[in-house]
């Protein structure tokens, strides 16, 4: 009890706590009733040993060895020169409450290490049958992917097309006084320039717009011809054509 | 030590399960089935006999625990240079999870069904014109595998092609009412309705 | 209808174990064990329980299936949220022979795996406070790749930093129902868990 450690090698402990465990146990096994001051004068000779024969000893050894040292003083002084705030019985008891710790998770850590270990003393299923059977019949697609695929296709498809620009179906002046000179007869008065036009259906900003210039100069060359009256209001507003009202009318057209 | 063949020479005829072996003991018993559950692959009789006290067989002592498994949930088979034992074939049926693992259609399905979805009727010629692409056999039986597209007659063109439409799985799979709840194309792909499609122009038809 | 003693084999009126149970039939007690026997993780009740005919109770199959078991060379262990079969323990020398078997954990590593399981959920800091030690990476790591502890969170602390605890597979590693199973730690001090503490004086074990 007096020397438990005199062959000590301090790196077989996981730290000083542990040496600490290590002496109190060889004390008592009542860790609550060990007494501290043996146990620092204890701990500081293990260490002071050791550092006469390694030098490197580690920092938190010495940290503890300086503490201990310094808690052995307290508790040897007159209690009324203590402070409150360093109470040095609350010290001690803090000491022993974490030696009494240490001591349970050891004996815990022993108590997993004798019971019966998965893989080192009962052994598992060593070839587990596999049970599931996995059907992949299914299918995992929604509506967006749908779309997402067509959208794709479509796509691919367009770029491979080689570039054919799109035929203009553009209104000559002459297809515009072919109409007009046809459409014309059946009027029976004004009617807006944009009812000669071609059938709007598939023509597209472009085609429209120029068959809308091309009916206007064709009108023009009519009116000039004296084959019609056009008449604007005012400006910008819609443009009246008829077929014309021979001579009597013609003044109203140069009026206009 | 028995280094002899089992003793399958000895008599015994009259009584198949009867054990005319010296004796299996409790414990051989126990550690042969400790043994063969603990293994990941076939034990071969000597790897156990090694185990086995002095006078004990390992051929008697596996022929013993087949007999004792005999009707229940686990049976001793012979396989591979060895005995293992295995879940009884008649409770495997019962014992199997099936685990649905939905699958994704590769793309050029996926693509060649949009085709077909939003194009229907159609022909095969015309799926391909429309994707610009091939269409591999493989790909148009999947979807027929699958029960998402249905022959809807033929086209009464030279050659009559099969003409293709979605089924009412197909609507189920997508969570569709009808097809009226697919997306117009013109919303999908900006400039489809303008530009007709080669493949119903009438010059562009591959059998004219 | 089990196999050790040959005369159970028989349905015999009088019962040798009590069974207040409803009724366990041969053939629940078959698929129990033929399901554990496939398995190599604890089967949850719940799971025999779906396969079982209606009025069956999985939990007294599988308490039948315990006593069926007992003294042969594969026993059920409850662990780990299910129940499981293993090797008998006290084969344990014999089937080590053959059976090939890890290294078991270091000093270090088991005493940072108790004060775990007796503190969790808890920091390394608080590890390493208790040990009066530092936890070394390796061994942190050595408890991770064995899959006996997991992080449960973080604690809110300043620098958050994460808390320990065991895993359903620790519970597997130690033969534990659950960790209510763990002597608590005025058992472990009075010396009524006990365990030799000759095992873990320092010298025997290298630094951790």
């Amino acid at each position: 009890m007096t020397d438990p450690v005199l062959h000590l090698r301090l790196d077989g402990y996981e730290g000083p706590l542990d040496l600490l465990l290590d002496l109190a146990r060889a004390q008592k096994l009542d860790l609550a009733g060990i007494s501290i001051v043996a146990l620092v004068d204890q701990y500081l000779a293990v260490i002071d040993r050791a550092r006469g024969m390694r030098l490197e000893l580690q920092a938190e050894w010495l940290v503890m060895a300086a503490w201990l040292a310094w808690l052995k003083s307290r508790l040897l002084l007159p209690k009324e020169e203590a402070g409150p705030e360093e109470d040095p019985e609350a010290l001690a008891l803090r000491l022993t409450d974490r030696l009494a710790e240490l001591e349970a998770m050891r004996i815990g850590a022993a108590w997993l290490g004798q019971r019966p270990q998965l893989g080192r003393d009962v052994f598992g299923r060593g070839a587990p049958e596999n049970l599931k059977v996995e059907d992949r019949s299914g299918l995992r697609a929604d509506l967006a992917a749908l779309c997402q695929a067509y959208v794709a296709g479509r796509r691919r498809a367009m770029a491979l097309r080689p570039y054919r620009p799109k035929p203009r179906r553009l209104w000559s002046v002459q297809d515009a006084l072919a109409r007009l000179t046809q459409v014309l007869g059946d009027l029976p008065s004004w009617a807006v320039l944009q009812r000669f036009l071609p059938e709007a259906g598939d023509l597209d900003t472009v085609e429209r717009r120029a068959a809308l210039a091309s009916t206007l100069i064709a009108s023009l060359e009519m009116a000039r011809g004296g084959n019609l009256d056009l008449r604007q209001d005012r400006a910008f507003g819609p443009i009246l054509l008829r077929k014309a009202e021979r001579a009597e009318k013609a003044d109203d057209v140069r009026a206009a | 030590m028995m280094s002899a063949p089992p003793d399958e020479d000895q008599p015994g005829e009259e009584l198949p399960k009867a054990s005319p072996e010296p004796a299996v003991s409790a414990a051989a018993l126990r550690l042969a089935e400790a043994l063969l559950f603990a293994s990941d692959r076939p034990v071969a009789p000597a790897r156990l006999q090694s185990l086995l006290a002095e006078g004990e067989d390992a051929a008697a002592v596996l022929r013993e625990l087949g007999y004792a498994l005999e009707g229940r949930g686990v049976v001793l088979v012979e396989t591979g240079g060895g005995f293992v034992l295995r879940t009884a074939p008649d409770l495997a049926a019962a014992l199997t999870r099936v685990v649905e693992v939905p699958r994704r259609l590769p793309r050029a399905a996926m693509e060649a069904l949009a085709v077909i979805a939003w194009h229907q009727p159609c022909t095969r010629a015309e799926i391909e014109e429309i994707r610009g692409a091939s269409l591999a056999q493989a790909t148009l039986e999947a979807l027929l595998d699958h029960g998402l597209v249905a022959p809807r007659g033929h086209k009464e063109v030279p050659g009559r092609p099969t003409l293709w439409g979605t089924t009412p799985r197909f609507l189920e799979q997508f969570g569709l009412k009808s097809l009226r709840d697919l997306p117009r194309r013109e919303e999908l792909v900006s400039g489809e309705a303008v530009a007709p499609l080669q493949a119903t122009q009438p010059g562009d038809s591959p059998a004219g």
